[in-house]
């Protein structure tokens, strides 16, 4: 597998670590614990397209949203997380 | 002196003659000639038999001469480079070649296994699932052994490979397999186009079928119009050639895998060079010429030696110039086996007769058959007769029922071709059949990848060529590349007319897969029993699961599947394809990663000087550390660490702690954000301070823990445990850029500019006066329990200082810029020389963590909460953090956890050990009563016993109960006090001193 | 028929013209007391004991392609009960039991061969979690040793002992552990338990959840029509999330690729099934002679059964670090299988919150070990309604009440695990 | 009470041997130096301040920094892309320190010292890209990795730096890379073998050139 880090350009699988499911959205404080279990522990498991956090650790560090299709591998899209490149975001 | 090469023919081949090469084959010597392969100067030497079959120790010769071959299978080699399975058919030839037949005993000619043929009424498929089974416990100690005995092939070495490997990647636009006529031509045309090339081809010399079809192309012969091609090519800076190189799997994004055989045809590679190499090759797109594999026909008698493929046998006679055999048959059905009769008696061979199978043959080899003098037989090969030494005469079924025998001493054989679909079908895909050809031919391919020419179905010369070129200049096109790609080379397609034959019943054994002696009744077997399915067909009766991975088999073996089933084939289908397309050495993946490069190391900034002191060293993770520092006359590891630590407890001592994880914080919402991080709280950290804290996983359960000192208002520096460096940074880099974007945060791993030392022991502060600056102020008010700032050194440098303990001692951790680390350990010496400071290692420091009740990774094991480790108290309830919402569900805070406790024996002369488990007093040991296990342990100086930590069931509640022991494995069973885990100073007055 | 060395040796004289299929083909009813989607070993391991310890006969397995085609069939065939926490070290053993008496219990040899199975260790830490794990072992009656050095090199000459990067210390050691033959274990249990009244019906794809008014399951939309059942089970693992979809659950499951491969054939070379512990790699040898070896998953979720070469890498490079004596041994199969990889590592064997449908699930890559337990207590589960002892821990609400089962310590992150 | 002397070691001091390695009888493919003294200082633009970090260093090195993969050489000191919102600014020792750049600096971005953090290795040679290519992974081609080109990536698992400088005399391009310092001599190892085949040549210079 290849990402094309948004930064970097295209890299090899090995630069990259896996994470998971970029869908779940940490609840904010004061979330019950149903809210964070499911958040936690609870995942779709897509078979087909997901969006999933990998993380470049062996080129740039930054954190990155993947669209990818479970069944095939492919990728079809690559986007910085949203602190990745934040410098350049209205302070 | 070798024999004489009787079967060589007098002239052509594109052997080099002049370089003639001594080699041995079972012990005897022959001699061939450069260019040739083992198989063919086997060949040439006359000899034909040449292996065993597994199951039935079958005699067999060659069938085939490339990577396809079941049969000829030697040991390649001797000693630490003796390779089992090597195929014959595509080991090149050199001076001193060794090489021994396999599976037999004693030998290839007498096998004594071969006995398993009187018992193949019983040795069917799937007989073993069936029986074996009385008595039960018969099967480890007798069936399986012999079982186990019997089967495998070859050989292992059985001793460390003496020889490297490397890996290395590249990068083109187009990637060819295969450098047939489709492989040459696409190289052409993308080349021409300007893109970025790089054409692989398995065989040490380039034309694939070519080098033994001969033919005309643009009006030249084959072999000019190579040269030419070879020289266009060989001008274009970005084509890259590699020869003896496969490509042997696809993955994902344009990924794929090869195998180069540097130099496994020299007898060792030469210094400083690997044996082989693996390649990673990025492509854009992949040109598939991969050519096709000719298959046998299934029909009794069917693995005597001097059986063989029709295309390998005009292989051997005109690449290589050897005679499979002198007297030749034919048995086909189809137009293309004729060949083998052109080059036969091209090389002045005879020929027996043709057996076709076919309805009609051409009027142009019917007229050649007249001319040559050799009968036309319209019927089928049904049996063979010959044996070890070859076959000496063929049973042929004619059309209409007639019966002929013809005398010979080869067969050739061919039952059409099938396209090499296993790169195509490597991601899953399932190929298509196409009736006109009678083979399955690829139904798509993995993103980028395209077949062309033979692999693609189309068989012609010309359709090659033009197949080759056209999709040659698409995947040029393709990747960008639009340069002129001039015309195609242009030649003639053969006929191709077949009559598909996959099975003549007759009486005796017609094999299969000729390796694993599957024969056609297995298959009906495996039918009539149920296993229907090709996968359940291929699991049953291990028909494609030799080390030809089905090559010559597998579509043979699906086709009588389809008769008996009553499917057709393509309703019957495929199993999966699997990579790799040809067995590759295990050493090969590996690399350079083994032995001491098996994984990278890391050195401490003091690790020479270290070594220098004779320090021994342990593993952490990938560091090595300084473990202790033996002295002259100690006797063992314990008498140095408690050295250490009594030199420590009593004076000074340093230890280098470089490998905890360091990172920079900075930003305005430093603060804010280790506060999300964090269990406890650092927005309100003064700066110059530090604190000791510890982060969660969002799962409630303990991640690491470490000390952070504030430097500045918005800068904090951070440490983790030496583990968990890495994580921690991946882990906070996640909380910054996906959690909490909205923080002005930066993050940078500082782990390597810093060499830090623990400095401890009550005499510290008076090592550190030699050292630091005067003008620092190291007194209690001037720099308190858990101060941190920097500081100027004697001799002017600066470092930084934190007042901070893991010994329990009065202690400070000193960092400096790491290339000063060396010289840190040894000023340190200096300095602390008047007041014997002793550098420890990590053993003394575990002890005295130990004696201190510090948890570490035995007890943060990730399964243990924040309370679990009597830290509770430091989960602020004013703030929410990673973690916290879990961390409160109802078994995490359950009264009857298993929480850390201090542990002595009863007994002070007893050794305590880790791994050892907790029994309430007076009971039998069973899971009802085990209520927990000791996480650390040591040898405490300090209380002259062993001591240790532990995580039991209520343990905090139970200060002072004497518990059992319990360490069957080690055949120990005693009594031990649940204790303070705080063993020493618990009021920490020393550190705080 | 009844499989003996006579029924052999007769079959032998009549040209094996006698035999019948192994299990029968049968065409699916209109309605089961029990239906279990999923024919791999789990599933027909289930249906067996259904039949022949609870008397529950009218029993139908369903399997989308053929017997044994996901998980049963392409893995690296290891049995061993070496768990060291609570809930996964009785049930594992219970498993290693029933692999006992397999053979005999099925009338069919599935060739298990207690050969034993040895955990390398490599440091101080690595030794004492094993002595852990291995005392926990012996108080739950279960064999195990703990190996120094000189006991490992005793066993095992051929490792690196002599420059290797991370030197081996020691062992923890399962005499009783070993290996059975994948494929056999699926056709022993599909042969005694059609045996036995139980339909096995392949090509039937499950397509959805027939529900009545109060939600209950009442059985399954299926490829080839609708099948009443009076519970559903099911035991997919690799698709557990994508049949539970149909029911409308969400699992605490992620699917992801575990490789694995096949050297070929060479004569015996390796005694036991190793496991290195400094890098991913373990093996064993199998009877035919192949080296059969794995290590960590792929690390990413996926369906689509196979990996890539980082892995791939990844495994050669522990096993010649572990012994490069396997140089020059070529790698002839390289396949991908799908884990269903749970939140902690270890099973889910529960009811599940639909009415009707129970759910055995979650196994990572342990789950070829557990076949025969896990068919013992998830038949125990359809037939009483409550969890067997031996599984009562492996319950669905476990991650919502913090009491997960965790032997790695790695938390909800499953390609940790 | 004597001052101490602070002598700095490289962290490949103990495993760099100058002279020849590998093949003999050959001309050296691969030339590898190490830079021992220079200055390293990481900068990471604060949230939301790129576009006044740039202005800053533009101001400062009279170039702009780069905010892609690339090498920026200025007058008197390199600047190297390490990742979104941050580069490194490589100089001869104590040219660009912490103290040197933080006035200018420090207002839109963070400073991290990285002087004492890394290795340089400058790497050149006919088969340097050759042994390059058993090491990284990524695309070494003089068109798709010309002069200039930078990229964070690793080598054996080991994170690196690599950038491709000016050519050297002799036209043969320079491959500059910043290995991790307790990383940097078991890398090292791993690039001898690698190069072993073609012949080696190693020195190393106390001054950035």
């Amino acid at each position: 597998m290849r990402i094309v880090c948004p930064f970097c350009g295209e890299r090899e699988l090995g630069e990259f670590t896996y994470l998971g499911d970029a869908k779940p959205v940490r609840p904010v404080a004061g979330a019950s614990e149903d809210e964070v279990f499911d958040y936690v522990y609870l995942r779709d498991n897509v078979a087909g397209a997901t969006s999933e956090y990998w993380y470049h650790g062996g080129g740039c560090r930054a954190w990155l949203k993947v669209a990818r299709n479970t069944l095939t591998h492919e990728i079809s899209s690559v986007e910085p997380a949203l602190g990745a490149g934040a410098a350049r975001v209205g302070a | 002196m070798a024999g004489a090469q009787t079967h060589r023919l007098d002239k052509g081949g594109l052997i080099d003659r002049s370089a003639s090469l001594n080699f041995r084959f079972d012990g005897k010597t022959f001699s061939g000639f450069q260019g040739d392969t083992l198989a063919s100067a086997l060949i040439a030497n006359g000899v034909k038999l040449v292996g065993r079959s597994f199951k039935y120790h079958r005699p067999r010769g060659i069938l085939t001469s490339g990577s396809e071959e079941p049969n000829a299978l030697v040991e390649l080699r001797t000693g630490a480079r003796r390779e089992p399975n090597t195929k014959a058919t595509t080991a090149e030839l050199y001076e001193g070649l060794e090489a021994a037949s396999q599976n037999r005993w004693p030998s290839l000619r007498h096998d004594v296994m071969s006995v398993n043929q009187l018992f193949a009424p019983i040795f069917v498929a799937g007989f073993y699932y069936k029986t074996f089974m009385w008595p039960a416990k018969f099967w480890e100690a007798i069936y399986e052994p012999a079982i186990r005995r019997a089967a495998g092939l070859g050989r292992a070495a059985g001793v460390a490979d003496p020889d490297h490997y490397d890996k290395a990647w590249a990068h083109c636009d187009v990637l060819i397999a295969g450098s047939g006529p489709a492989g040459l031509a696409a190289a052409l045309a993308a080349g021409r186009s300007g893109a970025r090339v790089i054409l692989c081809e398995e065989d040490f010399t380039l034309g694939g079928r070519l080098l033994s079809d001969g033919g005309t192309i643009d009006g030249l012969p084959v072999a000019e119009w190579l040269s030419r091609t070879l020289a266009e090519l060989a001008a274009m800076p970005d084509v890259r050639i590699m020869t003896r190189t496969t490509l042997f799997g696809v993955y994902d994004g344009g990924t794929y895998g090869a195998i180069e055989r540097v130099n496994d045809h020299l007898p060792s590679p030469p210094e400083h060079q690997v044996r082989q190499r693996l390649w990673r090759i990025v492509a854009r797109r992949c040109v598939v010429a991969a050519g096709a594999l000719e298959r046998p026909i299934v029909f009794a008698g069917n693995d005597t030696p001097g059986v063989m493929m029709a295309s390998a046998m005009r292989t051997y006679i005109a690449r290589y110039a050897a005679a499979p055999a002198k007297r030749i048959a034919l048995f086909t059905n189809n137009e293309d086996g004729w060949r083998t009769v052109e080059a036969a008696l091209g090389a002045g061979l005879q020929i027996a007769a043709v057996i076709d199978a076919r309805p009609d043959v051409s009027a142009a080899y019917r007229s050649l058959a007249s001319k040559g003098g050799f009968p036309v037989l319209h019927g089928s090969v049904s049996g063979v007769e010959g044996g070890k030494d070859g076959v000496r005469k063929i049973a042929v079924s004619l059309t209409g029922g007639a019966r002929a025998e013809v005398e010979a001493d080869g067969l050739a054989v061919s039952g059409g071709w099938n396209p090499a679909v296993g790169l195509t079908s490597y991601h899953r895909g399932r190929p298509k059949w196409r009736d006109d050809i009678a083979a399955f031919v690829p139904d798509g391919a993995p993103p980028g990848m395209v077949a062309a020419g033979a692999a693609n179905g189309d068989f012609g010369l010309g359709a090659c060529l033009s197949q080759g070129f056209a999709a040659g200049a698409a995947a040029a096109h393709d990747a960008g590349h639009n340069g002129k790609a001039g015309t195609a080379p242009v030649a003639d397609d053969e006929a191709f007319s077949l009559t598909p034959l996959w099975h003549v019943a007759g009486k005796g054994k017609a094999f299969v897969d000729y390796q694993h002696d599957v024969t056609a009744s297995d298959i009906e077997l495996a039918q009539r029993e149920g296993f229907e399915s090709v996968e359940h067909l291929k699991r049953y009766t291990t028909l494609g699961m030799a080390t030809d991975q089905g090559k010559t088999s597998n579509v043979a073996g699906l086709a009588i599947m389809a008769a008996v089933s009553g499917r057709s084939i393509p309703e019957t289908g495929t199993t999966i394809y699997r990579p790799p397309y040809v067995p590759v050495a295990i050493g090969a993946f590996a690399g350079h990663h083994r032995d001491e490069t098996f994984h990278a190391t890391r050195l401490t900034p003091s690790h020479h000087w270290a070594a220098e002191q004779g320090a021994v060293f342990v593993d952490t993770g990938l560091w090595k550390r300084a473990q202790w520092y033996p002295r002259a006359g100690e006797k063992d590891w314990l008498e140095s660490v408690t050295r250490e630590v009594k030199a420590v407890r009593g004076g000074v001592g340093f230890c280098d702690v470089s490998t905890l994880g360091k990172i920079d914080v900075h930003g305005r919402d430093a603060g804010a954000f280790l506060d999300r991080v964090y269990i406890n709280t650092f927005s309100n950290l003064a700066v110059g301070k530090a604190r000791y804290g510890l982060m969660l996983r969002e799962d409630g359960i303990v991640y690491d823990d470490g000390t952070t000192s504030r430097l500045a208002e918005d800068h904090y520096f951070l440490t983790t445990t030496t583990a968990k460096a890495g994580l921690v940074m991946q882990h906070l880099e996640f909380c910054r850029q996906v959690l909490f974007p909205e923080l002005d945060v930066q993050l940078t791993s500082v782990s390597d500019q810093w060499a830090q030392f623990s400095i401890a022991g009550p005499k510290t502060r008076d090592l550190l006066k030699e050292i630091v600056d005067p003008a620092e102020d190291l007194s209690n008010e001037g720099f308190p329990f858990m101060g941190a700032r920097e500081v100027a050194l004697r001799g002017g440098i600066k470092a930084r200082l934190f007042r901070i303990s893991f010994s329990g001692e009065m202690a400070f951790e000193i960092s400096v810029p790491a290339r000063f680390g060396d010289a840190m350990a040894r000023n340190l010496m200096l300095a602390g020389a008047p007041f014997g400071v002793t550098p420890y290692g990590t053993e003394a420091l575990g002890v005295m963590r130990v004696e201190k009740g510090h948890v570490a990774g035995p007890e943060l094991n990730g399964t243990t909460t924040a309370a679990d480790l009597g830290l509770g108290k430091m989960m602020s309830t004013k703030k929410d953090y990673i973690g916290r919402v879990m961390a409160g569900r109802e078994a995490l805070v359950a009264p009857d956890r298993q929480v850390v406790v201090g542990i002595k024996p009863t007994d002070k002369a007893r050794r305590l050990r880790s791994g050892a488990h907790i029994i309430p007093k007076g009971q039998i040991p069973g899971p009802g009563n085990d209520q927990g296990y000791v996480t650390s342990v040591c040898f405490s100086p300090t209380l002259d016993q062993w001591i240790g930590l532990g995580l039991v069931e209520r343990g905090r509640e139970r200060i002072g109960e004497v518990v059992h022991a319990h360490d069957p494995l080690r055949g120990e069973d005693y009594d031990v006090e649940l204790c303070n885990p705080v063993f020493y100073d618990p009021d920490g007055g020393r550190q705080r001193g | 028929m009844k499989y003996s060395i006579f029924s052999l040796a007769r079959a032998a004289l009549s040209g094996h013209k006698n035999w019948q299929r192994t299990w029968r083909d049968a065409t699916p009813k209109d309605h089961y007391d029990v239906v279990i989607i999923g024919g791999g070993g789990h599933g027909l391991a289930t249906a067996w004991f259904l039949a022949s310890e609870y008397g529950i006969k009218n029993v139908a397995v369903l399997e989308k392609g053929w017997i044994g085609s996901g998980n049963a069939g392409r893995n690296t065939t290891i049995i061993r009960s070496n768990y060291g926490l609570p809930g996964n070290t009785g049930f594992y053993e219970l498993s290693m039991k029933l692999w006992e008496r397999m053979e005999q219990d099925l009338n069919y040899n599935a060739m298990v061969s207690q050969r034993g199975v040895v955990n390398l260790y490599h440091s101080d830490a690595q030794r004492d979690a094993y002595a852990r794990r291995g005392n926990t072992m012996r108080i739950n009656g279960i064999d195990a040793e703990l190996l120094d050095l000189t006991a490992v090199k005793k066993m095992m000459p051929f490792l690196n002992f002599d420059n290797a990067r991370f030197p081996v210390q020691g062992g923890l050691l399962q005499r009783r552990g070993g290996t059975a033959r994948h494929d056999a274990v699926v056709w022993g249990y599909a042969h005694a338990a059609s045996a036995l009244g139980v339909d096995i019906i392949q090509n039937c794809e499950v397509t959805g959840f027939v529900r009545d008014a109060n939600g209950k399951v009442t059985g399954v939309e299926t490829s080839r029509g609708k099948i009443g059942a009076g519970k559903v089970g099911m035991a997919v693992a690799g698709s557990s999330s994508r049949v539970a979809a149909m029911a409308g659950l969400r699992l605490p499951i992620e699917s992801h690729v575990l490789q694995a491969f096949v050297s070929e054939a060479i004569k015996p070379l390796l005694p036991n099934v190793m496991t290195f512990g400094a890098g991913h790699f373990y093996v064993s040898q199998s009877d035919k002679g192949g080296l059969v070896f794995g290590g960590d998953i792929d690390g990413y979720n996926s369906y689509a059964q196979r990996g890539n070469m980082p892995v791939m890498e990844d495994v050669c490079e522990g096993g010649m670090a572990l012994m490069p004596m396997i140089g020059r041994v070529r790698l002839l199969r390289q396949w991908g299988g799908i884990m269903d990889m749970s939140m902690d590592g270890s099973p889910i064997i529960d009811k599940s919150p639909v009415d009707g449908l129970y759910l055995n699930a979650g196994w990572c890559y342990g789950g070829f070990k557990a076949t025969p337990g896990s068919g013992f207590v998830f038949a125990h589960l359809l037939a009483r309604d409550t969890p067997h002892e031996e599984a009562a821990k492996f319950r669905l609400d476990r991650f919502r009440r913090g009491a997960m089962i965790d032997e790695k310590g790695q938390g909800a992150q499953p390609n940790l695990h | 009470m004597a001052d101490f002397s602070w002598v700095s070691r490289s962290p490949l001091e103990h495993a760099l041997v100058t002279g020849t390695h590998g093949a003999r009888g050959v001309e050296a493919g691969v030339s590898l130096t190490e830079i021992r003294n220079f200055d390293l200082i990481q900068v990471m633009a604060r949230r939301g301040q790129a576009a006044e970090l740039a202005k800053a260093a533009m101001a400062r090195f009279g170039v702009a920094a780069p905010d892609a993969p690339k090498a920026v050489q200025t007058s008197d000191a390199t600047l190297i892309w390490s990742g979104p919102d941050q580069f490194f600014v490589l100089s001869k020792g104590s040219k660009h320190t912490m103290q040197t750049l933080a006035p200018a600096l420090s207002s839109p971005a963070s400073l991290s010292d990285q002087s004492h953090a890394r290795a340089l290795i400058g790497i050149s040679g006919s088969k340097a890209r050759i042994m390059l290519a058993k090491l990284s992974s990524i695309d070494l081609h003089p068109e798709v990795f010309p002069i200039g080109s930078a990229a964070a990536t690793s080598m054996d698992h080991t994170s690196v730096t690599l950038w491709r400088g000016g050519n050297r005399p002799d036209g043969q391009a320079l491959f500059n890379l910043l290995v991790f310092a307790t990383f940097a001599e078991s890398l090292w190892h791993t690039m001898l073998d690698a190069a072993a085949e073609y012949g080696v040549d190693i020195s190393h210079s106390e001054e950035l050139a």
